[in-house]
């Protein structure tokens, strides 16, 4: 097994689950439901790139920039229109709201576009060979990407006065009230910057892949898993529960379990034991039901103002 | 005529299983505020169970009553990891878990002939009566637990843990007790649903059942049980009664097929928007001073 | 740093309900609590006082089996406590209320109150299903406890209103309705008049009077408002940065300097 | 010789049928009346929505077709369509509601075992015929009411035996999706693999919907086989041969498909070499077909169970006019010989049922990519290119499940074999 390319295939799947990851953690934190149509905004980004990109003719970075900026406004109009309502009604209520949201966006894409993949206008290479792995350009734009979101994220929440604002207002909305904080505007910024984002990471992951209405829906439970693994409302739990997943799902599947289990003496099982592939998506569900019944709030602890 | 009369019998049998499920989920969310995210899963395994059991020979209602049971086991196993964990954490926790064993139905092959499935070849008589019967009677007796002491207790829990174990109330205990009636009404559920299809397969278990039996709780109102059994009524009408629109308007099947689903998700979020607390939302108490 | 404990048991008083000895606590470095020792005497009202941050809540949490001490042990009606779990020491007697009400806010007034009810048995389902008519009769009985209950805190009007809907002083009034609902021999009752209008908290005190010289419950009440503490307390320990720095009757206690430095405000660097 | 009559059989066939369709559309030059309506369930939304709507592009290819040579008894034929949504309860729905509300006499649909299972039951139940395409070996055991137009997943002893053949492998992978058909055809591979001396290395079954394949093929690609099979439909095509691409194979000759179609759609170079089977790829009809199917919908289509779909609307309309009849057991009884005389788009065109109603053999094109376009593709030192997979006893004598039937069995018969249920 080439253990390079299972790290760079760790790295990357770990930056593709780590982009959505982000925003939905600190969207999670502020506006305190599960939203189901994250994803979903991800996959209408994706499309509406194509839509530029394939069927205008636009520039590709240009598409990029503009279907961002987009999505984000079209996560303020969601606020403005469906979600600010929900203000009063608890956590469940909006969640199955997002539930119904996600529906009409996935299905209302099958509706435009049809049930085939569509791909950007770009030629796909064989990668870059890196130590024996390979690793292509859209990769590479990916990991550039996921780092430079986690520190801008990071930078941010630290440094800006409205990343304060945002932590306070995380942490405890009516104490943020009291102080002054606008939370109105922060819960705005945080669906311009969350939907803007997932329209990123949904982008980056059609051009590493392929985009179709169905992008999301099979996307949305793993990056449940990994927001809930690190802890809702950090960054940085976001970034280590994309980590872990990322490379549990590689590495769990390159390992030979063989010696391992026969030092205990429990089994014979000959020279070699592999998981087998189709237990690969067990390998996300084993690590939340871990990590979850060690750390009941995920790896990254809340803090408590 | 006759055939209608029995498509009208299909759809209230279909619904009276999904409307057990949905009571089931609503005793944990709407009365003790325990996210279940994995509730398909007690229908899973109840349905495999009464597969597994009639398999082997045995009476049709002992099926019944070895699926309630070991979905009640699998909702204490479930109720075990509950802790003083965080509601949506738990729900992510119960929905991996139901991920965990759906999966191990669907790549053992030795143990219910993997993603193919299994047939259940046997019926009992008067099948939708005893389905509706049943419903009524779970309807019963979930009335009768909102309605007592337990009930009481299990919605302080449904509030945080702290107050009622500050109250000498052993909250585990109480959630564990949940979890097993939940699971072993989800687990009727889905015997009947095995017996209603004649088949199980994993692919009955997928995740996204379980989110339509949340928006059936809680499009219907959670913590009123006229509530759920309205919510599970209106999704089925929105799923099959959309189907009919084939017959009215005139588009390629293929872009109605996903319009039906834009339609549906609509309407659920439409009630969402108007009645956040559902069709029938719940109701309060009133005692007599 | 202060030693003495008056409460100590000399022989001819009678043996308090709640001994607490050398609990400490720290969480990372922020040590919460050092060695703090006092006693509840059975039957009557004892105050704690202190500064924000000097460690109350965090002593009733341990007390309440919320969290666990670092070291110390805890006795309650000569069993031993500490390490318990919480819903085992509610059942015991000792029952707490918290310092912003909460829980039980979807569930009406009434409801709160037969929720409170001791004795895990009518409330477990098995029991329930077979022992139906009994508790059909105690729920009779119950619910006719609970309306004196609500008569006695002027909560009538409002029995069958949401607690979530009720002001931050009738809550306070509702956490003492569950302490009258449990039975508890002991109630460790956290800032209850904190956040109350003054007719409010007439009506608070004269309940607490109710409860302790009619129905003889012993308390441990976290209070900063010295008139109340004045008015029914009998002994008040005073606690500042984790531990226990004078104790003795009120009025003893709202002289003593060390008290008057840390209420007063004055500098006080030098304590350490 | 076997083969041949076979092969001429098929001939003699097609023959018949093309008089028969050209004597019918002299005849009437379109079917007048009111039209009968056939039902249809099939995955146009869910994970099966690609397949699902090439499926129903094709029905509704051979539905014109068929109005045009003359329709139904004379009346039109009319698909009403019912989304399965990838769901079994949704599946179920539908069926409940074709065979009660619409009364249709035949449903056509399927693809996903998991969801044809239990609609076939529901079917068998209301004596409503049952057309499917889904391969999983459990149909057979459903009821006599459930046909297959697409062959069992034991028909997967063909593709083994190619690239044995073709690559001389002695050790072979597969990678199959992780459903009913995936993880029957893997089975079937492995035994074959080991019944015919070849090692077998592993069987990787894949999340249909995935978005990441790079683990499962870096451990594919790790453990170094000859040769690699494959089972890979819709989507997923694309981003498996784009990661596989990425991932520095750029020729793809080791590589052998069940499903060739499925990448029919790509670009060149993912697919350079690629071999595997294919369905419509031999006579004059199958090429017609492609033609209209671009034709008419601007694309081609990228799942094999498009030609069997297509089929299967001839066979229930030819099984309709043999019965002069609504009436669904006429109909089953005539479906036997319908689909006997037929000559079809997939396979040879031979698409006759055995005793249980599936397909009594499986006729494949071997063939491979060249510029991106499925092309004929000989074994070296074989002059033929068709694969024929027929159940055989060790003497090479057909069995039950591999004797075409030229008229319904009866009803005792039926009663026996399906006894078991």
């Amino acid at each position: 097994m080439n253990i390079v390319q299972v790290l760079v295939n760790s790295l990357i799947t770990s930056a593709e689950l780590g982009l959505i990851a982000i925003g939905l953690s600190m969207t999670f934190s502020i506006l305190r439901f599960a939203n189901f149509a994250h994803v979903e905004s991800a996959v209408l980004g994706a499309y509406l790139v194509y839509l530029f990109n394939v069927t205008l003719g636009w520039n590709f970075a240009l598409s990029i920039l503009v279907s961002t900026l987009i999505l984000g406004t079209v996560g303020l109009a969601l606020h403005r229109f469906i979600f600010r309502r929900f203000a009063n009604s608890g956590d469940i209520t909006p969640m199955i709201a997002s539930l119904g949201l996600a529906i009409t966006i996935r299905h209302g894409i099958q509706a435009i576009w049809g049930p085939q993949h569509v791909v950007y206008d770009y030629e796909v290479l064989p990668g870059n060979k890196i130590f024996g792995a390979f690793i292509t350009d859209p990769q590479i734009w990916i990991l550039i990407t996921a780092v430079s979101a986690m520190v801008g994220f990071h930078c941010l929440l630290q440094y800006t006065r409205i990343g304060t604002a945002m932590r306070a207002t995380a942490a405890n909305v009516d104490l943020a009230q009291a102080c002054s904080i606008d939370t109105q505007k922060v819960i705005l910024l945080v669906w311009f910057i969350g939907t803007g984002f997932a329209a990123l990471g949904g982008i980056l992951i059609g051009w590493d892949t392929q985009v179709d209405p169905y992008l999301g829906f099979n996307l949305v439970i793993p990056i449940f898993c990994v927001v809930l693994i690190g802890g809702v409302g950090s960054v940085y739990g976001a970034i280590i529960g994309s980590l872990i997943v990322g490379f549990a799902q590689n590495f769990g599947l390159a390992f030979n379990y063989a010696p391992l289990i026969n030092l205990f003496g429990l089994l014979d099982l000959g020279d070699r034991f592999d998981l087998p592939a189709a237990y690969k998506p067990a390998i996300t569900y084993m690590a939340v039901v871990l990590i979850l019944l060690i750390r009941p709030t995920g790896i990254i602890r809340k803090e408590v103002s | 005529m006759e055939q209608l009369i029995g498509f009208g019998i299909y759809l209230v049998t279909v619904t009276c299983i999904f409307a057990m499920l949905a009571m089931s989920l609503d005793l944990q969310v709407g009365a003790c505020g325990l996210m279940n995210f994995g509730q398909v899963v007690f229908m899973m395994v109840g349905a495999y169970a009464t597969a597994i059991a009639a398999n082997a020979g045995i009476n049709p209602y002992a099926c019944i009553v070895i699926s309630m049971a070991v979905a009640a086991l699998l909702g204490v196993v479930m109720s075990l990891t509950v802790k003083n964990m965080g509601g949506t954490y738990w729900g992510i926790l119960s929905l991996s878990m139901a991920e965990l064993i759906r999966l191990v139905f669907l790549n053992e092959r030795w143990l219910a002939d993997g993603a193919n499935g299994l047939s259940v070849l046997i019926t009992i008589p008067y099948f939708s009566l005893t389905v509706v019967v049943s419903t009524l009677f779970v309807i019963l007796i979930l009335r009768v637990i909102w309605l007592s002491p337990f009930g009481r207790v299990i919605r302080m829990i449904r509030e945080g843990d702290r107050l009622p174990l500050a109250l000498g109330k052993n909250v585990l205990l109480f959630k564990l007790e949940t979890m097993a009636i939940g699971g072993a009404i989800g687990g009727l559920g889905g015997s009947f649903y095995a017996l209603l299809n004649s088949y199980i397969s994993p692919d009955d278990g997928l995740p996204i059942e379980t989110f339509i039996i949340w928006a059936m709780v809680v499009v219907g109102g959670r913590g009123n049980l006229l509530g759920v059994v309205a919510g599970t009524v209106f999704i089925q009408i929105l799923f099959v009664g959309s189907r009919f629109l084939t017959h009215i308007v005139d588009i390629d099947a293929g872009v109605l097929a996903p319009l039906r689903f834009v339609l549906i998700g609509l309407l659920i979020m439409g009630v969402m928007m108007f009645r956040p607390q559902g069709l029938i939302p719940e109701r309060k108490r009133v005692y007599r001073i | 740093m202060y030693n003495g404990d008056s409460a100590a048991p000399s022989p001819g008083a009678p043996e308090p309900l709640l001994k607490v000895r050398n609990v400490s606590k720290a969480f990372g470095g922020l040590r919460a609590l050092r060695n703090v020792s006092l006693s509840a005497a059975r039957g009557k009202i004892t105050g704690l006082i202190g500064p924000n941050g000097s460690g109350k809540s965090t002593l009733f949490e341990i007390i309440g089996g919320f969290q666990k001490a670092d070291q110390g042990r805890i006795e309650f009606n000569n069993v031993e406590i500490d390490g318990l779990p919480p819903y085992k020491i509610g059942h015991l007697g000792l029952l707490r209320t918290f310092q912003l009400s909460e829980g039980g806010e979807r569930m009406t007034v009434l409801e709160n109150l037969l929720a409170a009810v001791s004795g895990q048995e009518e409330h477990r389902l098995v029991r329930f299903m077979l022992r139906f008519p009994r508790v059909m009769r105690e729920e009779a009985e119950n619910l006719e406890k609970a309306k004196d209950v609500i008569q006695l805190l002027g909560l009538r009007r409002e029995a069958n209103e949401y607690a979530g809907n009720l002001s931050g002083g009738q809550r306070k009034l509702l956490d003492l309705g569950r302490v009258f609902m449990s039975g508890a021999t002991l109630c460790l009752l956290d800032e209850p008049t904190a956040g109350v209008n003054p007719t409010l908290v007439n009506t608070i005190l004269d309940a607490l009077k109710v409860m302790n010289l009619e129905r003889g419950i012993s308390m441990l009440v976290v209070e900063h408002n010295m008139r109340v503490v004045s008015e029914i307390c009998e002994h008040v320990y005073v606690l500042d940065a984790g531990a226990v720095i004078s104790d003795g009757p009120p009025e003893a206690v709202q002289n003593d300097e060390q008290v008057l430095e840390i209420y007063l405000g004055q500098d006080r660097t030098s304590a350490e | 010789m076997e083969r041949l009559t076979l092969l001429r059989r098929a001939l003699s066939g097609a023959i018949i049928a093309l008089g028969v369709v050209g004597f019918a559309s002299a005849a009437f030059s379109a079917a007048k009346g009111d039209p009968i309506k056939i039902g249809v369930i099939i995955g146009l939304t869910g994970p099966n929505a690609v397949a699902g709507n090439d499926g129903l592009a094709a029905m509704q290819l051979a539905v014109d077709e068929v109005n045009a040579a003359g329709g139904v008894m004379g009346r039109p034929l009319e698909l009403i369509v019912e989304d399965n949504e990838g769901r079994p309860k949704a599946g179920v729905e539908a069926a409940n509601k074709l065979a009660d509300v619409d009364q249709v006499p035949v449903v056509i649909g399927g693809y996903s075992s998991a969801i044809a299972l239990p609609v076939g039951l529901v079917l068998n139940k209301k004596k409503v015929v049952w057309v499917t395409d889904a391969t999983t070996n459990k149909l057979k055991t459903v009821g006599p009411y459930l046909f297959n137009t697409a062959g069992i997943a034991e028909q997967a002893v063909a593709l083994v035996d190619f690239a044995k053949a073709d690559s001389g492998a002695k050790t072979l992978s597969g990678l199959f999706q992780n459903n009913p058909i995936g993880q029957d055809r893997a089975a079937v591979s492995e035994k074959r693999a080991k019944e015919v001396g070849v090692e077998w290395n592993h069987s990787m079954l894949y999340q249909v919907g995935a978005k990441d394949f790079r683990a499962e093929l870096t451990k594919l690609l790790a453990a170094k086989p000859d040769a690699i099979l494959t089972d890979i439909y819709d989507n997923d095509a694309q981003i498996i041969q784009r990661q596989l691409y990425e991932m520095g194979v750029t020729e793809m000759s080791m590589f052998y498909s069940y499903n060739l179609s499925a990448f029919a759609t790509l670009p060149p170079k993912f697919t350079v070499g690629m071999k595997g089977l294919s369905y419509a790829t031999s006579g004059a009809r199958a090429a017609s077909f492609n033609e209209k199917f671009r034709e008419k919908f601007g694309r081609i289509y990228t799942d094999a169970w498009a030609p069997p779909f297509y089929d299967a609307v001839w066979i229930v309309a030819t099984a309709m006019n043999l019965a002069n009849s609504l009436d669904s057991t006429e109909i089953r009884n005539a479906m036997w010989p319908a689909a006997y005389r037929y000559n079809g788009v997939s396979g040879l065109g031979d698409k006759g049922f055995n005793r249980w109603g599936m397909q009594h053999a499986d006729q494949n094109a071997q063939a491979s990519f060249k510029d991106g376009k499925i092309q004929p593709y000989f074994v070296a030192g074989s002059a033929n290119n068709i694969l024929i997979f027929r159940y055989e006893d060790a003497n090479g004598v057909p069995t039950a499940d591999g004797i075409p039937l030229a008229e319904a069995p009866s009803e005792e018969e039926l009663k026996a074999l399906y006894s078991g249920n």
